[in-house]
């Protein structure tokens, strides 16, 4: 296991001091820190080897390339992919627009069903909905239980309808932490429709727990750079080639053309044929540096890391008269992403105060409203935690409770 | 500097809301603001005294939200009541201006409004502050289009 | 006037060696090498306020929306345009997709034309073509005369026909240079069919002289950020509000929504429509500092420092034998990405021995195939300047061609 | 380190290639290959004696570009004049391990080829000095498919 005190240094923001209280950071759900590594390998780019990539015949140009498709092989170790399958967006966003646009848009049609869940965050969501329109596809969703889980009933009915050309699924919620039986999931959907594909909303599982997409099962996986370490900028798709191959192109442009005329283009090899124009390059290196970080840490200390603090959040919270933890109570079964409700106060006045404290929680959505409308709720409150977070930023999190409690209860809040 | 935001008298609105109701006899319009950003919920429901010049005869507030946006439409159902329309769009422009931090004419028509100067020093929550208001002025050009009710959803905020 | 010498300074790439020699960069018209300002700005965001922009209630994300939004205006302000029609994108490339795919393939349909110039970047060729695909208007295209010009007779002729109902244009070419009249032609597409956009490629225009989105006639106006010495993953779409609140979404996800349920959207205000999950925060950052540290020298000094340039540079080249210059030979008429042709060697060959010398150099067709075979060519070797360069620069280009020459030319090469 | 790549038997074969030729007599398959890197264009001709083991009778190369594509398609023709075609397949999957750093096995069978060697530390060179084996390759199995021409565009180089 790490030393987490000493990983800390690496991440000269954790000394930043918020409204005079030193910052206790629990918003790595929505955006990671970044280490003074990443920092540098970025840096070093724009100082030493600062170039377009690919066709360049000069030393920095042929510098960058190599960095860059070192970045693309590292991404594909990290995830069990194959490189040829790994194509760089600048957020895990578009890389679900791209799955819409390239192979919803094509291969469904009126009969077909697309399925997603009620846990899904909106870019699991809308993507689906904007190329609906063109295509004329269903769209189903599984519902989620009380105890914040798939519920598995419905799936294997709307499933056995062998309508399900596309199910999308989160690995791990944003917002409720549940980590799904993604395998599982995958396994019947291609059981029961050879031609159904699995997309895998990797944003919040990639970050914080060994991956493997083949044993998810995944055709597509998508994910972000700025959640697991790396720079803003950079997302990531990882698909099986053949699917790339056999798609059309998304987004048109320099790189991704093998000839062009103005009235006809032919297109480039995967995955060069998804990445059209000047590439996240400085992002990418980036993202290198951070999956280092991650590999030489290893993820399943991450793992065994965030499950320690999951737990301890948990028994902190339930303990607080009034605070109801959402979603899975067993930290085994869900990931570091904890909302919660204190009665009678409204999410965002909790935030509010939590920040005058140092804490930077999450208020809102989530930008997963169909799942927090489940909850009964119009928001909630959410701490997320990462690999530099401590039991003594859980503490601090029990203090912010209690002074919010405090700041509003003193004034007899009903 | 919590205080700025939470001062006394939003928390006393927020506790002890004034013209918060589901209801509101004989009202002629109503209108329902709903902002993602923090999940609120808004109902604004006038009566007006359709005079030769139309003067708000009763209003009602309900909905679930924030301190901040409650009490802010708490304070403001005060404000406004009895005042002609166009002067109670002219009292949510004076609001407005305050939310950006800009000098105010009618502090004293504000009322208790005036409590949530300090609000504009949190760009985050001037939204949760002006939602009542919004309703106000959306329900006024509301009732004037001869309709008798609307539903907005306020859109993410921006800086 | 800036002072060349110090501003140098500003940019640490410059002090590297290639191949033992100073480096000699002469291809920022392919990407522009980054100031320590920008480094600086960007590097302040991931070590005191990394957030995730909008919705947060904490201080971190408030002042990274501050940022974010800052850039925003900082864009709109540097290229005339309205804060509400500047979208930021991951590269010029994405800004022309968004307009093909939100405009062109809702709003262009069978008996259009969308009217292209054979001077253009496959980037604003390829999206054109894709949802053609779908909406099936007819492409036209201007064609390019000898010395490197739009042919405006055939323009004007097509125009005349009252069918263009989008014109998308360069407005300085990345291969020749060609400064087009994109001001007079805009307003005769605006008048031969008031229902037709001018869609304006910025991406080497933005960066080397002063824009006016007004002025230029541009509906919509692209550009990158990673040539004018920002960082890479941004690029922005200049566009008048009033179209965007009539476009459809492009990137469905996070942040461009006002509501979603599992079914249906609705979707958020513009700009923001367009920018789905999280946005390029850090690099937005980078490209305000680029864009101040640009401000700052003045782009009409930027402008006057590369004509002169541009003038030394052509004397220079057409002085030796064999070598020439394609495109207009006049440097008020043409920015800095100056390609030329030595008989009987190959661009490859050049670039590579270039390389030798410290001179970073492109061969290839610059994403411009159209072009580079109206040339007769079937790749050109390309010098481009930028603020940096010298006539030292000039000098050393001169030397590596004669190196090139005699390398070959002792050999005997035919 | 430039004269790795511009070794003086590359430059010799740049000066003075060997079996290039717009036509071949008789041939027997025509693949064309085209590289919008370096914007070379090759053409590639193979005369086939289809004995019990099919064999190249003669080889023509014709094209356009840089000096290694050129020179490597003309030192191309030499090393396999004469091999049987699963002879000549092999020698190109030589060259090719060679132009990855690997070490060859067959470094006499091919010929000026092994002049090349140098290009492998040049990875943007790499797919021009493979470009007349690759037409080989695609010529060889052309000719087994039973067809008589191909076209190829070479996609964007990958390091
Ligand atoms: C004229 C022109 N247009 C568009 C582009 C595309 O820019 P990007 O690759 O940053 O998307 C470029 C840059 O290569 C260019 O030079
Ligand atoms: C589960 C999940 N999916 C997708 C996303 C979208 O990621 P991004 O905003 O980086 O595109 C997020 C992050 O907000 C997420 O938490």
């Amino acid at each position: 296991m790490f030393d987490v005190t000493t990983l800390r240094k690496d991440f000269p923001i954790l000394d930043r001091q918020v409204h005079g209280r030193p910052l206790v950071y629990l918003d790595s759900a929505a955006t990671s820190q970044t280490p003074q590594q990443v920092l540098d390998a970025v840096d070093r780019f724009y100082t030493h080897y600062c170039a377009n990539v690919h066709r360049g015949v000069h030393a920095l140009a042929e510098e960058a390339t190599a960095a860059y498709e070192h970045a693309r092989g590292r991404v594909a170790a990290f995830t069990g992919g194959d490189p040829r399958g790994v194509v760089f967006t600048k957020n895990a966003t578009e890389a679900f627009n791209l799955v819409a646009y390239s192979w919803a848009m094509e291969r469904l049609g009126p009969g077909d069903v697309l399925l997603v869940t009620q846990m899904e965050h909106h870019a699991n969501l809308v993507p689906w909905q904007l190329v609906q329109r063109h295509a004329g596809f269903d769209i189903a969703s599984v519902p989620v239980t009380d105890e914040g889980l798939l519920d598995l009933d419905v799936f294997d009915e709307i499933v056995g309808s062998g309508r399900v050309k596309l199910f999308a699924v989160t690995a791990m919620s944003n917002v409720v932490g549940t980590i799904n039986p993604v395998a599982e999931l995958a396994q019947r959907v291609h059981a029961a429709n050879d031609e159904a594909v699995v997309v895998v909303d990797g944003a919040q599982s990639v970050p914080h727990m060994p991956t493997d997409v083949h044993a998810l099962g995944a055709d597509f996986l998508c994910a972000s750079g700025h959640k697991m370490l790396g720079p803003t900028g950079v997302g990531m798709l990882i698909a099986r080639p053949e699917l790339l191959e056999r798609m059309p192109p998304f987004l048109g442009g320099g790189e991704m053309i093998a000839d062009v005329t103005v009235q006809r283009s032919t297109f480039n090899e995967v995955p060069y044929k998804f990445e059209a124009g000047t590439p996240v390059i400085g992002e990418a290196i980036g993202l290198a540096a951070a999956i280092e970080y991650l590999d030489d840490l290893g993820m399943d200390n991450v793992r065994a890391h965030e499950e320690q603090l999951i737990s301890a959040c948990i028994d902190a919270l339930t303990g607080i008269d009034g605070v109801t933890v959402h979603g899975p109570q067993d930290a085994a079964r869900r990931g570091a992403a904890v909302s919660f409700a204190i009665e009678g106060l409204h999410p965002h006045d909790i935030g509010t105060i939590m920040d005058r404290e140092g804490l930077a929680v999450r208020a809102g959505h989530h930008c997963a409203k169909p799942l927090v409308r489940s909850l009964g709720a119009v928001a909630t409150t959410r701490a997320s935690f990462y690999l530099y977070n401590t039991p003594d930023d859980i503490a601090a999190l029990v203090r912010g409770i209690d002074a919010t409690k405090e700041f509003f209860g003193v004034r007899n809040v009903r | 500097m919590t205080e700025d935001l939470y001062h006394d008298i939003i928390l006393d609105h927020y506790r002890t809301p004034r013209n918060r109701a589901a209801e509101l006899d004989g009202s002629h319009v109503h209108v329902h603001h709903n902002n993602p950003l923090c999940g609120d919920e808004l109902d604004l429901r006038l009566r007006v005294d359709n005079g030769s010049i139309p003067t708000i005869d009763a209003v009602a507030y309900d909905g679930e939200g924030c301190s901040i946006s409650m009490a802010s439409a708490s304070a403001m159902t005060e404000a406004v009541a009895g005042r002609d329309l166009a002067d109670a769009e002219d009292l949510a422009q004076n609001f407005r201006a305050m939310m950006h931090g800009e000098p105010v004419e009618r502090e004293d028509d504000l009322l208790d409004g005036i409590a949530f100067s300090g609000v504009a020093k949190f760009p985050v929550r001037v939204k949760c502050a002006l939602l009542g208001w919004m309703a106000l002025r959306d329900a006024i050009s509301t009732f004037r289009d001869g309709q008798d009710s609307s539903r907005v959803v306020h859109e993410e905020p921006t800086l």
